[in-house]
């Protein structure tokens, strides 16, 4: 099974994982990325997400596809919210089920790690000063068809979370 | 031709509107498309290497686009 | 934050999500162990799990507190079910947070293996012929203090999930 | 001295029951309460390697054990 969305409502963790897992499965795995009150020194009040909502979720429907024929997963389901979010929220959910953990977790962090590269979704930053700020982001590959087909890419962490 | 062009985040905000119509002679590529957009007060900030996505894809510069197509300029992106 | 428990009652994964977290932090990772309905080529109809409980509490917390000290975490809540469980219910449930999802991730693998390896926990499983056997399982390494105090074993996949 | 000796899953369907008390010399270690434990008709199936646990931390063969210890026999674990 796979579902993807870019909601404009608050994300609920618990609904995600019950989405995912059947019989079969060992394992489940939950991402949550939330907003932090920090980022590069400064001190974050909120944080606005914007997205190509229909490309989006092309772009992570094809990520998960791509992770359950990397890996031995059964359900991917991923949200991703848009709109205002303050300090705490959950920007992003990722929920892998799996028949064993080595899979659910690899398939999870490239996932996660995907979608921050190639997603297109962005972030401007409010901080405490009042001055707002759009993230300086990752340019995502322009290959022939979607950005990096492949998901072997383990990717480093950036400062986002 | 005529392709519709779209524009997020700080893109946007340059643009002052997200979405513009844009008129290209035929055989026109995302690179020419990318020309017309930065000779618009504002969006000369876009850099000539942008990223652009045709019909919801990642598209190269060099791709032919139709008439029709939905070209969107896509800024570096920091989801997650 | 550490927690830790032994409980003979369902386990609420967003429960677990709930305690972990804070306004520093930009990751969770929720690691959910279920029942699985086939193991080793057999139709799983039920596990009985036990637990030398004060002991597994006392094994848990140092795993747990290790991976704060080797990893850049600040909350891991675990819970351990006992008890007869069906298939598809939830037996571990393992929450970390921290700024960075790297290091989310990381911890949340070391503890899953590592609870795995040296948690004096055992499970016997009913199959649909009748039959009940305790699975052969791991023998913890038995040094001076606790099993394992290293962090840095990445642990195989065993059978169990 | 007196010890509590506690059997888990095998182990303790093996034993008949989870607990018994040991009557041990004075410098007695965990590799004589397996000794004497493996005597015991049915835990004679414990290996002589038996994983113990003293007072909830793994102790090694060597472990002197003290009056009031308890001295667990761990089976191969299989949690999670």
């Amino acid at each position: 099974m796979t579902y993807v969305a870019i909601v404009d409502r608050p994300i609920d963790p618990a609904a995600l994982v019950r989405r995912v897992g059947g019989e079969g499965d060992g394992a489940v795995v939950l991402f949550l990325g939330t907003v932090r009150s920090r980022n590069e020194g400064r001190t974050v009040t909120a944080i606005e997400y914007e997205a190509y909502r229909s490309m989006a979720e092309r772009v992570l429907c094809e990520i998960a596809l791509d992770a359950c024929r990397s890996y031995i997963v059964s359900d991917v389901a991923i949200e991703h919210r848009v709109g205002r979010l303050a300090v705490g929220d959950v920007s992003v959910a990722i929920a892998v089920a799996a028949p064993h953990r080595d899979d659910a977790y690899r398939a999870s962090r490239v996932v996660i790690d995907r979608l921050k590269r190639e997603a297109p979704i962005w972030k401007k930053e409010e901080y405490a000063e009042g001055e707002a700020t759009w993230l300086s982001g990752v340019t995502p590959a322009a290959t022939g068809t979607s950005a990096g087909t492949s998901a072997t890419a383990q990717g480093t962490d950036g400062p986002g979370d | 031709m005529r392709v519709r062009a779209l524009f997020f985040a700080s893109y946007r905000e340059w643009a002052g509107t997200d979405a513009l119509e844009l008129r290209l002679g035929e055989g026109a590529t995302v690179a020419d498309a990318v020309t017309l957009v930065r000779r618009r007060p504002g969006l000369e900030r876009i850099p000539e290497s942008a990223v652009v996505a045709v019909n919801e894809e990642y598209a190269p510069s060099e791709t032919a686009l139709r008439d029709g197509d939905e070209v969107a300029f896509i800024p570096p992106v920091s989801g997650g």
